[in-house]
Formats: C-alpha cells, structure tokens, sequence
C-alpha cells in the first residue's frame, strides 16, 4: 500500500486513490492519422523506471493529478 | 516427430535400480553449456514459453541449433509462481481452438517429455450469484459446448456436493444460484513443466544460457541478427522474445513498440491443510479463486493489482479482497492460515489476448501478452512460436493473435464477452 | 394532501454510550454543496470559506467544509434557507457558484469522547493522531468499504457517509465500538 | 508424578492442558512447548514426508517440528507449540498420525527413503497415469483439519500512523525506545512475545553490573510512563510492505470480544531490533526429539524453569553456545561432554569435558535421543555417550526476514558465518542481533544509535552518547556446515525437518545441476513449510555452496516473502465478513416496500422489489400481475437507483456534450434526449435520458449503478482534457428519491396530488421535464419512459419519498395503482424492444450494433468515442447486431444465453445469442432479442439457438413492439 501525495491532501493512503495509467496526451481527433489514434489508444510506454502517471483521489478530493513513480522500487518523487 | 535421446528415461523401475545401486548417479537435468557464437534460433526468456517452444522446434522441426537465453535462472519467472490453472473454457472460436490445443497437449505431456508434470483434470468449478450472472455464464457454457469443450451449468446440490466447505446456505451474504462445471480444467504443477520441457530440450541439443541477461539487439540493415548479452553478443538468424512481463523492456531494445503493459498479479498459499477442495473453484463475485494443492496448501489468487509494476510485489489492499471474498465463499477457512504470499509481473494488452506474430523489425519475432492466464497455454504457445519460427508465419491456431488486430480494431476481448479472467 | 413528512434514516439507531465514546446519529441539518469557480475567487462570500484545503471554517450557525478546489460542504444547523446559503445566494445568482441541496444524499454520525479516534481507525488508514488531524479539519477519506466525509469539530468528529449506506456504517460502528474494550 | 522436568523457581500458578488427550499441569506464563517439556513431553509430532519423529527443537518462531492442532470443533486451529501461551484447558493434539503420533503408520516411508530422494515423484507415476496416484498422495499430505462451520470468533483491525515503529523489545529495541521516547516522538514497540524483554528475559546478561533484568525493568517503567509510548506486546510484525506500512498480528491476552488483531502501522522510521535465531548443526540423525537448539535449553531453564532432560551433550563450532553449560550446570543438570567442531577452539568450560575437533556422527534413540557417537574431524577419536538431551548451536541467522521484505538487500558476512542486513531501501535501521551484532554491548549501543539516527532524520537532537557495562566478546564461530560423508558414512543428515530435506537430497540436486538456490528450494522444498526454513534456509543454501564451489554469500538466499509467521485468513478479513462483508443500499422507502411483499434482491449493491408477492401467486403470475396492471391501470415502482448527475456551469452543455454520444446543441429548456455513452474505444457503457430542467442546468441519468463510475469519469475527463471549461458536476442520486408511476392512469394518480405542475398533455408533453412542488416539497417531473405507458418519474428529497409512497398507495387504490418490481418493468421495456445497456449490450458493442448508428453519424463534434468509430482501418462486418427472435416450435421462451447458429454449417461461437427474452402477456406470445452476426440484414433468417444440450428453431425477425407507433407514449 503506497503512499501517494495528493497535491491538496497530502500523503494518503493508496487505497483512496484510483491510478489511470501512464500520462498520454489525447491527439487531436480531427487532425489525428488512424494509426496516431491506434497509438494513443493501445501503445504504452510501459518503462521500468521512473513513470509519469495520472493518479485519481478517488475517495478524497476527487482531483486527478500527476505522480512520479519508479515501477521497479515504488519510490515516489514528492512534488516540489 | 524425433525420438528424445535422453541421458537417462525417468520411470518406476529406474528410481528402484539408483536407490539399490548407491553409486549410481542421476544425470545433469540440462547441461550448462558454453554459448556459441551463433545460432539458428535464439529464443529470449527460459520461461515456460521459451523453453516449449524450443522443444517442439527441436524435435518436430529438426530445428536444433537454438539456445534459450535467460536473465536469471530457468523457469523463474511467472511459470514459478502462477497459480497453476490449466482450463480451455474459452468464448471465442479463435481461443477456444488454440486453449482447447493445450489442454489436448497437457494430457499427454509426462510421457511427451518423460517428467511427470501431474497434470491433474480435477475440473473447475465457477459459481454465480445473480441471474444476469447466471445468464452470463449460460452464453458461455452454451458456447463452450458449441466449440466441443466439456461444460455443464449446475445447480445447488452438485455445488454442494463438490465443496462440502462452501456456505451455500440462504444466510450466506449472497446466496449462491448455480454455476457451471469445466470437467477438462485441472492443475499442472508448474516447476514440473518448465523443468520438464527444459530437460527435454536439452536431451535435443538445445542450449539453455542461464544467467545471460539479453541487453540488447544486433541488428544489420534494420533487422534483427543477434542479442547482445552480459556473455557477449550470440548471432542468430531468427530470434524471438518470451519475455512475459519484461516484453516492453526488450521490445524496445529493437525499437518496438507493444501494447502491453505490465502489472502484478499476487497469489498466496496457506499452511498444509488435509484435503478439503477437490475441484478449483472460481467466483467473480468474490473476486477469488482457489485449489488445493497435492502437498495440501490451498493456492488462491485473485485479481491483478491495478497499476504498472515490474516489482513481483504487490498491495496489501488485493490480498485483503481476495482473503474476504474467499471467506464469505468457505468461511471456515477463517482460523486456517495465509503461510506465504508472492506476485508476478504479467504482460497485459488491451483484450488479454496473447500475440504471437513477427513484429515490425525482421528477423525478431514475438510471443506476449500471456498475461495472467498464460500458464496454461505454454504447449499449445510453444506449439505455434516453433511454428512461427520455422515456417516465418503462424500456424491455423494462431493467427488470429495477430500483432495487427488492434490497428484494425480486430480485438479478441474474452472478458468482454465473459468476464472469466485465469 | 398533507404536507410530506420527512423521514430519518437512522431514526430506529439507538445512541452507543461507552464510558470513552459516545455515538448517535445527527439531528436534521441542511447540507450544501458548494461549488465555485474561478470568478468566484474575487466575490466578497469567497471570504467566508476556509482558506487551506482539508480545514473548515466555523461561523457560529454554520460551517463550511473543504472538499475539493472547486468544492465545499456548507453544515447549516438551521433549516433552510439558511445562513449559509444566504451568504452566496448573490454569487450563485451572478452563477459564479452553484449550490446542491444534499441535505437528503448525507446522513451524519456524531462521535465524541476519548476513544473517537480510535474507532474510526478500525476502518480508516488517515493519519488520525491530533497533530495531523484535529479540531478544524475536515476530510473525505474511506473508512471500511465506505466513503465519509470526517469533521473534526470542537466536540469532536463527525461522520457523513451516502444516506443509504447510513445504517450500514451505523452497523460497523458498532461493531467496532465491541471490540474497543478489552 | 506431575511436571516431573520443573525446576525449581517457578511462579506461575498451575494449569489443567491435555496433549493428544493426555491430562497434563502446566504453568501460567509458560508456553505449550515449556509445559509439555515439563511433562518430559519431547515427542510432538511427524514430520512431512517420512513420518519421523519430531520433538521440539527451537525456544519461538523458529521451530520447525511442533506444530500442533489445538482446540476443538468451530475452534480448532494449528500453531506451532513454541508460539502458543499456555492457557487453562487447553486441548492439543498431533497432526496427520495414524493410528497415534508414537506409532504411526506413515513412519514406513522412512525405510523405502532411498527410494524417494528430493523430487522422485517428477520421475515417476505417470505410467499408466497419475490420476491412479494423486488421490493416495494426497490424502497422505496436509497437516491442518479445517474445523466446520462459521468461526466463533471475532477479529479486529486498526490502522496506526508512528513516527517510529520499533520491533523486537530485547535490549537493542528497548534501547533505541528510549532514546526516541525522551525526544517526545511518537513510538509504537511491537513484541512478539507476552512479554518485553526479549533475551534479557532468560539469557544471563549483566549490564552495569547487574542482572540484566534489572535493566530490563528499569527501561520498562521508564518507557511506560510516556503518553507517546505504545507498547503492544503478543503482537508479531509479519509483513513489512512498501513506503513504511507493515502489518502486525497481535493476539487477545485470553478469551474475549475478539481473538486477534491485525494492526496496519504506517511508520515515518522503522528500527528493526528483531534478534536472531539460532541454526541447527547438520550431523547424521540430528532430527531426533531430545535434539534441541543450545539457545532453546538455555531459554527453557532460565526463562520456564524447566529442564528439557538431565544429561545433556552439547556440540557446537562456536563460543556462544558454551553458555549452555554453564546455566545447565547452575540448574543442577548434568552435562556430560562439549564437542566442539573447531580444532583450535580457545574457549575454557569448567567442570565439563571438551573435545575439540569433534562432531557427532551418530545419534540413537527412536522417539527420544537415548545416546550419541561423537569423533574427531581427523577420525582418531570416537565417544558414545548415553544422554537424553543434546543441545546444538550452528550459529546464529540474524532475523533480516522484515529488512529483507522491505527491500533491503543482505549480505554473507563471512566471520559470523550469516547473512546481514546491507543497502536499506525504505530508510529502515537496523539494531541488535539482527544486524549480526553479537555482544550485549553492541546491541544496546546499537540500539542506542538506531534511536539517535532516527531523531537526526527527523531533524531533533539526539542526547549525548551512553556507555554502559556489559559483556562485549566477539563470538568466534567457524562455519561446519555439514559433516563430511566420510565420518557420517550413509546416514541422513538433516536439514529442513519439517519437509524432510537432507544432505543427500540437496546433493542430489547439485548432481542433477540445479545449481540456483531457487531451483535448490523447490526440487527439494526447502525452506517451504510453514517455519518458511528459519533453521534450514542458510544451512541448506551453504552446502549447495560447498558442493558447487562457491560461498554461501554467492549461493545467496532464496526471496523472504511475507508473512513472518503465518497468519489466519480470519484475522485479514477483519469484521469484513458476513453482514459486513459488502453493505446494501436499502430503497428511500425500504420499509414501505417490506410492507406491501416485495420480494427484495440485490441489483447491484441496491436492494430492489423484484416482484411483488401476494397469496397464492408463484413469481410468473405475480410479474403478469403487474405487467397488466402497467397496461391497464397504473404501476408504481420506487426507482431511486437511476443515477442522477447534475452538470452545471457556464459551459455545462459544451461540456457535456463532449462526453455523450447524441448532440445536445439542440437541446431545450424543459425537454429531454436519450443518448448513449462510450467509452475512448467506441463501446457503449451505458444509456440514460438528459433533461434540461434550467438554462444552466443539465441532468444527466444513468443506469443504476453507473452513476459513481460515470460522474467520475466526467470529472476526470473535464480535469485532464477540458479544464478551461467551467463545469460542476455533482451527483445528486441519493438526494433524490424517484417514485415512477407508470401506465394509462399515471396521470390520474398525480392529479390527486398536491402539484403547481400542468399536468395536461400538451402542456406536459412526453421527452419533457417540470420542476415545481408536490406536498409542499420540491419535485422534479420527468416524462419518459421505459415501459412504453405514460410515465412520470417523480422525483423528491428522498427523505420525503416515504410519505410519497404512501400518499399514491392510499389514495389511488381504486385506481389499479399496483407496486411494480424490476422483473416486470424487464418485461415492459422488452415489449416495447428497448435496450437494455449491460443484458442487450456488452463489451464490445458499439451504437450502431444496436441501431444507434445515425446518433453518432449525425453528431458533428467530437465525443468519447466518436474517433475510434471512425476508424477506417476498423473491420466491423462481423459485428453483432441486435435484432429479435421468434422460437419458431411454440411459445416456450427462448433462453437467455442461447447461441445462435446455422443449421448444417460448422457449429462455432461467438456468432450470435439471445440477449433478452422472456413471455409477453401483453402480446401473448415469447419475446426475444439477440445479438447476430450482420443481424439486421438477416431477417427471416432460419437459426438453430442452442442451450443446455438441445437446439430450438428461431426465426431472425424486427422486434416486436407493443404499440409500435408510440401513440400511447403521448397520451
Ligand atoms: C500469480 C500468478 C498467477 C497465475 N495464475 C495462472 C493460472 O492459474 N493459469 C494460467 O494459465 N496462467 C497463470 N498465470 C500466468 C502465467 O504464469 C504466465 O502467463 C506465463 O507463465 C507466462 O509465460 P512464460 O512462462 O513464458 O513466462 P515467464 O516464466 O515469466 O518467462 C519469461 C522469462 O523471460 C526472462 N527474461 C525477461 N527479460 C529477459 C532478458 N532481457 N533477457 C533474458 N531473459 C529475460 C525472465 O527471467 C523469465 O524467465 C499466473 C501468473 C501469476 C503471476
Ligand atoms: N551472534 C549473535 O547475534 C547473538 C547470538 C546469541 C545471543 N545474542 C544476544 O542476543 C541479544 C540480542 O539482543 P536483541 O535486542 O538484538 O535481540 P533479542 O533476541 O533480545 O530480542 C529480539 C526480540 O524481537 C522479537 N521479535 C522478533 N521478530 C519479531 C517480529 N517479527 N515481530 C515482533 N517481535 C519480534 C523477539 O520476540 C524478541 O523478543 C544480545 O543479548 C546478544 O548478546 C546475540
Ligand atoms: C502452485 C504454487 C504452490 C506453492 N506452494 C508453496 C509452498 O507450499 N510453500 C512455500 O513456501 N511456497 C510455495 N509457493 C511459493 C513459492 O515459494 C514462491 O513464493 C513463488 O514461486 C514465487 O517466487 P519468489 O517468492 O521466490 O519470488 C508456491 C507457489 C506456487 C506457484
Ligand atoms: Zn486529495
């Protein structure tokens, strides 16, 4: 059970979050070929390291923000 | 199909003549050869995919010039700590075929590679508490028996009967309404396949490097021509990864790009208990399943944790819900003991179907996405990497886990369809 | 036709009263959520919430929660309309905020005494020691398979949970309050 | 004679236990194990695979053989009997013997044991087939019987949040305690054991001069007097999990509200002062009971005053296990000879013979060590001693399982012949004989360090350096990790006792080249009973190194995975079982629904009528019942579940309009839409109706259910792709009740009501929505429907919804007004051919699939979804389309879940199957929907659906549809 630091609540308990994944940028819908969208859709990064992810504080604030964690050692970079 | 040249055939009889003979000695399983300069075929990743899929192109397509490359030691990765579920209760034509494949090959794998992997068709048993659960599990079976794969919807008393422990009474929290019965599923003891296929690859001069981390990739003119390895660089004209939940990491060495990411998945073992479940049972609802093995620990897991990881550790918060789930299924379990608990690091992709194809860079090919249910597919997986590899394209039962699938929105989503996930 | 009566959830509750912790379910109040942007900021009422995030902010008949950065909970003793929604009924009207009646969607839990703290970490992993918790703050977090909003008033916590899981939490809290002795 | 191996000094007060039915005295304070040793009680059980004979070897955690099962019926539970506090009455038995543990059946194993060396059963049984051996081999394996019934007992849990864990309270933890506890840091000490103190509770230890449990008591009282001090003894870290959380297992002092406790310790700085176990010396027959830790006969004379037999042989390569001697002599027992394996040896033992150089090679005695043979390494000497007891000390295993668990890696130290912790990970110290620190001395500085390095990182001061006086020896040791084949000629010698594990057998391994000690563990399973190998692991793992011509520190160990201690599923589910286990969501008007005979179910987690009963109606007759009362008259249904979102702000219907799949630029004040939601792959995960009820105001509806997911997943959207839009979203399901009336006369029930609403058609048309007051409360009405009736979903303040209830129940009865359950109102919507999201659809269903087609086309802006539909590389001609059946042999409804194919071509799944079905008893006739492969084109197609082992004939047909126009709709 990780600590995750909610940048308004502070250190809280993994178990009130939601993670949403490695941060993908949405392509332009419009502009986007079918293979970027596939891309965006599918593809991940999926790194053993250092990984920007979108975290959810599901059962606090309900805001979504960035964290960085290391997915080999789920150390967590605390925001500055 | 080749006869396998072993040092020493394993039976009844031999076990007798070595405990009489006390200076006889057993033979290595495998050797710990050299690495050569080159080869064939390198397979990258002794796991339970890797080591099969050496084995049948060694002995069905005479292909024996291969070394399987491993990191750390063989069959350490998932197929030593998965859960050890072997069932083919799949929806789809396209798994039902390949899963069904397996099952066939499972049954008549011991003497294939003369190592008993005690593959034991106990059946699997998933229970449904509620009618559009029921109903779900109706389209199934209904589709299972279509396809030719033994399941039949059963209702309270059969439940019962099958286990004794389970709290199937009205005053259960959710009362149980049926469920069904896949009589083909079973175990396999897990170490047993990995070690057997290794040994038998062995026997058919396929070299196994272990401890010989893949760093990198030689590549000529864009394509694939070797790994670059902590023991040098080995030439190969084809190489294949089977890296399970490492595919992202050695991918992107080549410059490839997977769908696939990798999370935990936990399981855990209580102490020794005397027999109490015959069958493996499953229940969605109660996010668990469970078996017992023949040393008598029950093996239970449940679902994979829900963020990236490659720390073969997971969250407390699963092994709560899945002990919970558990108890409310067999509440007398409660004052029996959790003796350890473990996770992997599986290769999920977005329908949880596995890809078996060429990728993009020529000369490299891949077999991933096994995801948390790939120990069950290691025969009829090592079947069509062999195949992919001798004949550069899939056999009839893999093509649909194509590489392409998802640019053309050709998913193969089983849980979509079902929801039974293992 | 009468006028419709309004029922409780936990009416049939019977108060828990242990010599460290006192429990019962919390009179009718009129709950608002609160919810504003960034015009809002400028608006004189902005002044009146509190002004950290997971504190609230006391003003006698009400008090106002913080819930997220665009959201707080206005507590009002009093039935409505209320104090608290008066201070932003002239910034709801410019619709620089909006205010959700919730008086219905919580239903609130009051627990005093010594041992309130120690219940409420049966079921929730919040830091609850008073230098990361006390009296003013205010947080959403999840206790046992329930999302509360915790108060931590002068006289002590206060739990509001969804009204229909009320007497479930009601339920686990007693539970719970069983296994505080000994 | 009661408690014949008591000495002297005992102060505990007697207590009644049995032991395999035995009746016995023990004493209060004593463990099971130190009451049966009082008894002379050695035998305890057998073990895994040969049935031998196991006595109690270790003093706590460590002991591999004694696990016993304890209480009967509902109550029953193994533990180890080292582990376990005595208590009055208790019952123990032997596990998995046969007829009784003294002679037991099993035991035969042992003799054909050349025949069984480690993982014979890979090379054996499968001809003809393993399923003729598997049920014998598993009826002989397990330990436990799992007791019938629910457990009687409850279990607690708590979370805790410390600025500093410590566990393990010997003089290392208890030192660092204090030092943290003066700086006014909150500190939580974890102890295993009923008592603190660890070895300074029975190791002879002077610090200042006196005995250490002066010390021990001074610290004790001094600790106890800090408000932020929590000292929790009984209580066993068993897992130390990531960022500072472990988990602690404490249990009840005695019969109470609950059994055990799980306690979840969030630490800001863990100091881990958790000791060291001892290790068996490996020598031929080592396993006999009688055998025991030299720690462990020093632990049960000076701690419980009793002695595990009279004549006593001790064999050691190392200083630390001569203090054995000395309490021994001091407790008036005999010891008749040291053998100490180092030829060099420099430690004196007075009174007592020591053979330098010698190890014993023999040892007899079937269910009791009777005598032992003893020689010199060089074979010149040899002794047989008759004795009842032997004490061995291997050296000691720091316990680095926790630092180990944390991620921290540990290291061979080769002059202490152990494994120590190294390069931390989560910032964990540690202290003591757990980091292999040997003197008394070291462990209180060490202790004391680990105090002063936390209150650094905290940024506090630490108090100025101590000194104290107590032994400071180095503990020489020369590891022997087993004896050499040739003095130990053919004989076991044992490694793992509770698996069986010997030399031999990791021998055999080395030869068959299973070189990793991985491999070595699970070929042999070492280290894999429930001990987890605390004595084995390190014993095993260095003679593979000696083998295989390396050291044990590049052997290295296998994985330290948690728990500790294994602990109970009971205690993990906490109070989350039964009626806690998951809540229900009761209905606003839950009680009014018991009152008129709902038969309650759990859709979701909401608790819902199904169907109404009344006397002497089965459940068809009743969901008829109801059905024609929604034709004829008028049905009332409580259907607060549909979830209510509301979507405000400046750009609430941009916003929104961005999320759903049907356009909403067109949408007006007062009206309302159907629309669907995708999700970003172009799959329809749920429908609802969006109202306008203001300017600035949207309601959207969702499925019941789906309101928290979908409110969520708005939020997140609006967060991460949109946040310059002003939004606010709030979910207001719970806040109100809706009361759905529905059926020709739902008009009339209203009317009775009290309403400023305008009722009449045309001015309350359908797709419409009012907001006014009912009963003085405020009310929003909706006019849309699901049952193709007029319908008027009336929503309230849900506390008002009771009164509501019964305001229509009592008022409209002449009316036909009948309570409606979710079975029928399945029904009505399948009359009219309506979707239902989650039964017509599932996870790959996409809008068109249903007919939705032109919702999304038409659409010109983007929405979730909308790209990935238009993909042009996407093959969508096999997709599933929904369209209805009509069973073309008679009215029997078909089956939900049949599978539809092709009579002559290739049975296969997947292309196609009803989705719905059911009797309709306003058409008369059995009504079907299906998902079919290219369905819409294949109507008038002949089918076979099969279900349960039988095909039925069906025709693909359009859905049929009660009032297909909709006239009724606008009644
Ligand atoms: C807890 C758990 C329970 C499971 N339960 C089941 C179940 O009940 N039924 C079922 O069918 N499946 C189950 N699975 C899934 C199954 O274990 C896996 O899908 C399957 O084992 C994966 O295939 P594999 O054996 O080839 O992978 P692995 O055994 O993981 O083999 C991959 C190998 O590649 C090696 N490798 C990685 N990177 C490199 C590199 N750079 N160089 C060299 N070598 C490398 C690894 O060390 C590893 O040995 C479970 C998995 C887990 C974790
Ligand atoms: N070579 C050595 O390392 C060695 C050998 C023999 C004796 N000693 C002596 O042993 C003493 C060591 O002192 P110490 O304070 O380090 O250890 P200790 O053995 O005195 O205390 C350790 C305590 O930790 C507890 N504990 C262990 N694991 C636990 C867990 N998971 N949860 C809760 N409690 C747990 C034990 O019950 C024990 O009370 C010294 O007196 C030293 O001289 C050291
Ligand atoms: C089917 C199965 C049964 C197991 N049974 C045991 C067991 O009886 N005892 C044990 O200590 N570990 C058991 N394990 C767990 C292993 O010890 C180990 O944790 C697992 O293979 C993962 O490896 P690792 O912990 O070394 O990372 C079992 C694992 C599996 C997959
Ligand atoms: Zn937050």
């Amino acid at each position: 059970m990780l600590l995750i630091p909610c940048p308004y609540c502070g250190l809280r308990d993994e178990s009130e979050f939601s993670n949403r994944g490695e941060v993908v940028v949405r392509p332009d819908p419009d502009a986007a070929s079918d293979a970027q969208w596939v891309q965006y859709l599918y593809f991940r990064n999926n790194v053993r390291g250092w990984q920007s992810e979108y975290w959810v504080h599901t059962h606090g604030c309900q805001q979504l923000f960035v964290v960085r964690r290391h997915t080999l050692t789920q150390q967590i970079e605390r925001p500055a | 199909m080749a006869k396998i040249p072993f040092p020493v055939r394993f039976s009844a009889a031999q076990l007798l003549r070595a405990g009489l003979n006390r200076s006889w000695r057993w033979p290595q399983l495998w050797r710990t050869p050299q690495p050569k300069r080159a080869y064939q075929v390198v397979i990258i990743g002794a796991g339970g995919h890797g080591l099969a899929a050496a084995f049948y192109l060694a002995r069905d397509w005479g292909i024996r010039d291969v070394a399987v490359v491993e990191r750390g030691w063989l069959g350490g990765g998932n197929v030593a700590r998965n859960t050890t579920v072997v069932r083919s209760n799949y929806y789809y034509p396209a798994s039902a075929g390949f899963y069904q494949r397996s099952v066939n090959l499972f049954e008549g794998l011991s003497d294939t590679l003369n190592f008993n992997v005690m593959f034991s068709q106990r059946g699997i048993l998933s229970l449904a508490y509620s009618p559009h659960e029921l109903n779900a599990m109706a389209r199934q079976v209904n589709a299972l028996q279509l396809n030719g794969i033994k399941a039949q919807m059963v209702d309270r008393a059969e439940i019962q009967r099958r286990l004794p422990l389970a709290d199937l009474s009205p005053q259960a929290r959710h009362p149980c309404l049926g469920g069904y019965f896949h009589a083909s599923g079973g175990t396999a003891r897990h170490d047993a396949v990995a070690w057997g296929y290794a040994r038998a690859a062995d026997a058919l001069g396929v070299d196994i490097l272990q401890g010989c981390e893949v760093q990198g990739f030689e590549m000529r003119q864009g394509k694939v021509v070797g790994v670059r390895t902590a023991a040098g660089t080995i030439g190969a004209h084809r190489t294949a990864m089977a890296v399970a939940g490492s595919s992202s990491l050695v991918a992107a060495m080549a410059g490839v790009a997977l769908p696939v990411v990798s999370h935990t998945l936990q399981a855990f073992v209580s102490e020794p208990l005397k027999p109490v479940l015959d069958t493996i049972v499953m229940s969605g609802l109660h996010h668990t399943y469970a078996s017992q093995s023949d040393k008598g620990e029950l093996v239970i897991g449940g679902d994979s944790d829900p963020y990236t990881s490659y720390t073969q550790r997971g969250s407390f918060s699963l092994i709560e819900r899945t002990t919970v789930g558990l108890l409310e299924l067999f509440p007398s379990l409660s004052r029996v003991r959790l003796m350890r608990q473990w996770g992997g690091t599986v290769d999920l992709t977005p329908d949880r179907s596995p890809i078996i194809d060429r990728t993009p860079v020529e000369g490299l090919y891949v077999s991933t996405g096994w995801g948390t249910g790939g120990f069950k597919a290691i025969p009829s997986g090592g079947l069509a990497l062999a195949h992919l590899l001798a004949c550069d394209r899939p056999d009839e039962h893999s093509t649909a886990f194509s590489f392409d699938r998802f640019a053309r929105s050709a998913l193969i989503d089983e849980g979509a369809a079902s929801g039974v996930a293992h | 036709m009468d006028r419709l009566r309004r029922s409780q959830p936990l009416a049939a509750c019977v108060p828990i009263s242990l010599p460290t912790l006192a429990v019962r379910p919390l009179p009718q109040a009129t709950l608002t959520e609160l919810r504003g942007g960034l015009a809002f900021r400028e608006d004189p009422a902005f002044r009146q919430l509190p002004d950290q995030p997971g504190r609230s902010r006391d003003h006698g008949s009400w008090r106002a929660n913080w819930l997220r950065p665009d959201g707080w909970l206005l507590i009002d003793a009093t039935p409505s309309p209320t104090a608290a929604s008066q201070t932003f009924a002239a910034a709801a009207q410019n619709r620089w905020c909006r205010l959700v009646d919730l008086s219905h969607s919580l239903v609130g839990i009051g627990l005093r005494g010594a041992a309130a703290r120690d219940l409420l970490a049966r079921g929730t992993p919040l830091d609850l020691r008073p230098q990361a918790f006390g009296p003013g703050c205010c947080t959403r977090t999840r206790c046992a398979d329930f999302t509360v909003l915790l108060d931590h008033r002068a006289e002590g916590i206060e739990a509001y949970v969804d009204a229909p899981l009320a007497q479930a939490l009601w339920n686990w809290i007693a539970d719970a309050a069983e296994h505080l002795a000994q | 004679m009661s408690e014949p191996f008591r000495l002297p000094g005992h102060t505990g007060a007697a207590l009644a236990f049995s032991f395999d039915g035995m009746a016995l005295t023990g004493r209060s304070g004593d463990t099971l194990a130190a009451s049966l040793l009082a008894n002379g009680i050695h035998l305890v059980a057998r073990s895994f695979k040969y049935h031998r004979p196991r006595g109690i070897l270790g003093a706590a955690a460590e002991d591999p053989n004694s696990i016993v099962g304890l209480g009967s019926g509902a109550h029953a539970y193994s533990d180890t009997a080292t582990c376990v506090e005595l208590t009055a009455g208790l019952e123990a038995h032997s596990l998995n013997t046969w007829p009784s543990l003294r002679w037991d059946s099993g035991a035969v194993l042992g003799r054909l044991s050349r025949f069984l060396p480690a993982g014979f059963y890979y090379k054996t049984f499968f001809w003809p087939h393993w399923r003729w051996y598997e049920p014998p081999i598993r009826r002989a394996a397990g330990l436990t019987v799992v007791p019938v019934g629910r457990d009687p007992d409850r279990y607690d849990r708590a979370h805790r949040h410390c600025d500093l864990l410590i566990v393990g309270s010997g003089p290392a933890g208890l030192s660092a305690a204090r030092v943290a506890a003066a700086s006014g840091l909150d500190v939580i000490v974890a102890e295993q054991n009923s008592r603190f103190g660890g070895s300074l509770l029975w190791e002879a230890l002077a610090i200042d001069g006196a005995d250490g449990r002066v010390w021990l008591q001074q610290t004790l009282h001094e600790l106890q007097r800090y408000p932020n001090v929590t000292l929790l003894s009984r209580t066993t870290v068993t897992s130390y999990l990531e960022h500072n959380l472990l988990l602690a297992v404490e249990q009840a002092p005695g019969a109470g509200r609950w059994r055990q406790r799980l306690w979840q310790l969030r630490a800001r700085q863990v100091v881990l002062a958790t000791g060291a176990a001892e290790r068996p010396l490996v020598f031929p027959d080592n396993d006999r009971p009688g055998i025991l830790l030299a720690s462990a006969v020093r632990y049960y004379i000076s701690r419980h005053r009793v002695a595990p037999g009279r004549r006593i042989v001790l064999a050691t390569n190392n200083d630390d296990g001569y203090r054995t001697v000395r309490v021994a002599q001091e407790a008036g027992l005999e010891v008749l000879a040291v053998f100490d394996s180092r030829a060099d040896a420099a430690i004196e033992s007075p009174g007592v013979p020591v053979h330098r150089g010698a190890v014993i090679v023999a040892t007899r005695g079937h269910h009791r060590v009777r005598a032992v043979t003893a020689r010199t390494l060089d074979a010149r000497q040899t002794w047989t001693l008759a004795c009842d007891t032997v004490a061995m000390s291997g050296g000691w295993n720091p316990a680095v399982q926790l630092f180990s668990q944390s991620g921290g890696k540990v290291t061979f130290a080769p002059k202490a012949a152990a494994f120590v912790p190294g390069q931390e990970r989560q910032g964990t110290i540690v202290a003591g004989a757990a980091a292999g620190t040997g003197s008394l001395l070291q462990c209180l500085t060490s202790g004391f360090a680990a105090g002063a390095k936390v209150l650094a990182q905290l940024g506090l001061e630490a108090p100025p350096a101590r000194n104290w006086r107590a032994a400071d020896l180095d503990d020489h040791i020369e590891a022997l990790w087993r004896i050499p084949a040739s003095l130990a000629g053919a004989a076991k010698q044992w490694v793992d006792f509770h698996n069986d594990v010997t030399d031999g057998d990791i021998s055999l391994a080395a030869q068959e080249n299973l070189q990793s000690v991985e491999h070595l563990k699970r070929y042999t399973t070492l280290g894999m009973a429930p001990d987890q190998g605390k004595t084995s692991n390190v014993n095993g793992l260095a003679i593979l190194g000696e083998l295989t011509g390396r050291s044990p520190g590049e052997v290295g160990t296998t994985t330290f995975r948690p728990p500790y201690l294994p602990l109970s599923f009971g205690v993990i589910a906490g109070r989350a079982t039964g009626a806690l286990f998951r809540p229900t969501r009761p209905l606003p008007t839950h009680v009014q629904q018991q009152q008129c005979a709902a038969e309650l179910q759990e859709y979701g987690a909401w608790l819902r009528p199904a169907y109404y009963r009344q006397a002497g109606e089965d459940m068809a007759a009743a969901i008829a019942r109801e059905i024609h009362a929604v034709r004829n008259a008028v049905g009332l249904l409580d259907y607060s579940p549909l979830g209510k979102l509301e979507i405000a702000g400046a750009d609430a219907l941009e916003f929104l309009n961005r999320i759903i799949a049907s356009d909403l630029t067109t949408l007006k004040v007062g009206r309302a839409r159907y629309s669907l939601t995708l999700d970003e792959e172009g799959t329809i995960i749920d429908d609802g109706v969006i109202t306008r009820p203001a300017d600035d105001l949207l309601v959207m509806g969702t499925t019941s259910n789906a309101a928290t997911r979908l409110r969520a997943v708005m939020d997140e959207w609006h967060q991460r792709e949109c946040p310059q839009l002003e939004v606010w979203i709030s979910d207001v399901t719970t806040q109100w009740a809706v009361l759905l009336l529905t059926g020709p006369r739902a008009r009339a029930v209203l009317e009775r009501t009290d309403l400023d609403i305008d009722l009449a058609p045309r001015a309350f048309p359908h797709m419409t929505i009012r907001t006014g007051t009912l009963g003085g409360v405020p009310t929003r009405i909706a006019r849309v429907s699901f049952t193709g009736e007029v319908s008027f979903e009336v929503s309230v303040p849900a506390g008002f919804a009771p009164a509501l209830w019964q305001h229509f129940m009592e008022g409209s009865r002449d009316l036909g007004l009948t309570p409606v359950g979710i079975e029928a109102l399945d029904v009505l919507r399948l009359e009219k051919g309506f979707l239902h999201v989650g039964g017509d659809t599932d996870g790959t269903t996409t809008p068109d699939d249903v007919g939705y087609g032109a919702m999304v086309r038409n659409k010109k802006s983007d929405f979730i979804g909308r790209r990935t539909l238009a993909l042009a590389c996407a093959n969508r001609s096999a997709a599933l389309q929904l369209i209805g059946l009509r069973p073309v042999d008679g009215g029997r409804p078909l089956a939900v879940g049949a599978q539809l194919f092709k009579a002559g071509a290739p049975r296969t799944s997947g292309a196609g199957h009803v989705t719905s079905s059911a009797w309709s008893p306003t058409l008369a006739q059995p009504l079907a929907l299906a998902l079919l492969a290219r369905g819409r084109s294949r109507v008038g197609e002949r089918l076979l659906a099969w279900h349960d082992g039988a095909a039925r004939p069906v025709e693909v047909i359009e859905p049929l549809r009660h009032d297909p126009a909709g006239a009724l709709l606008n009644g």
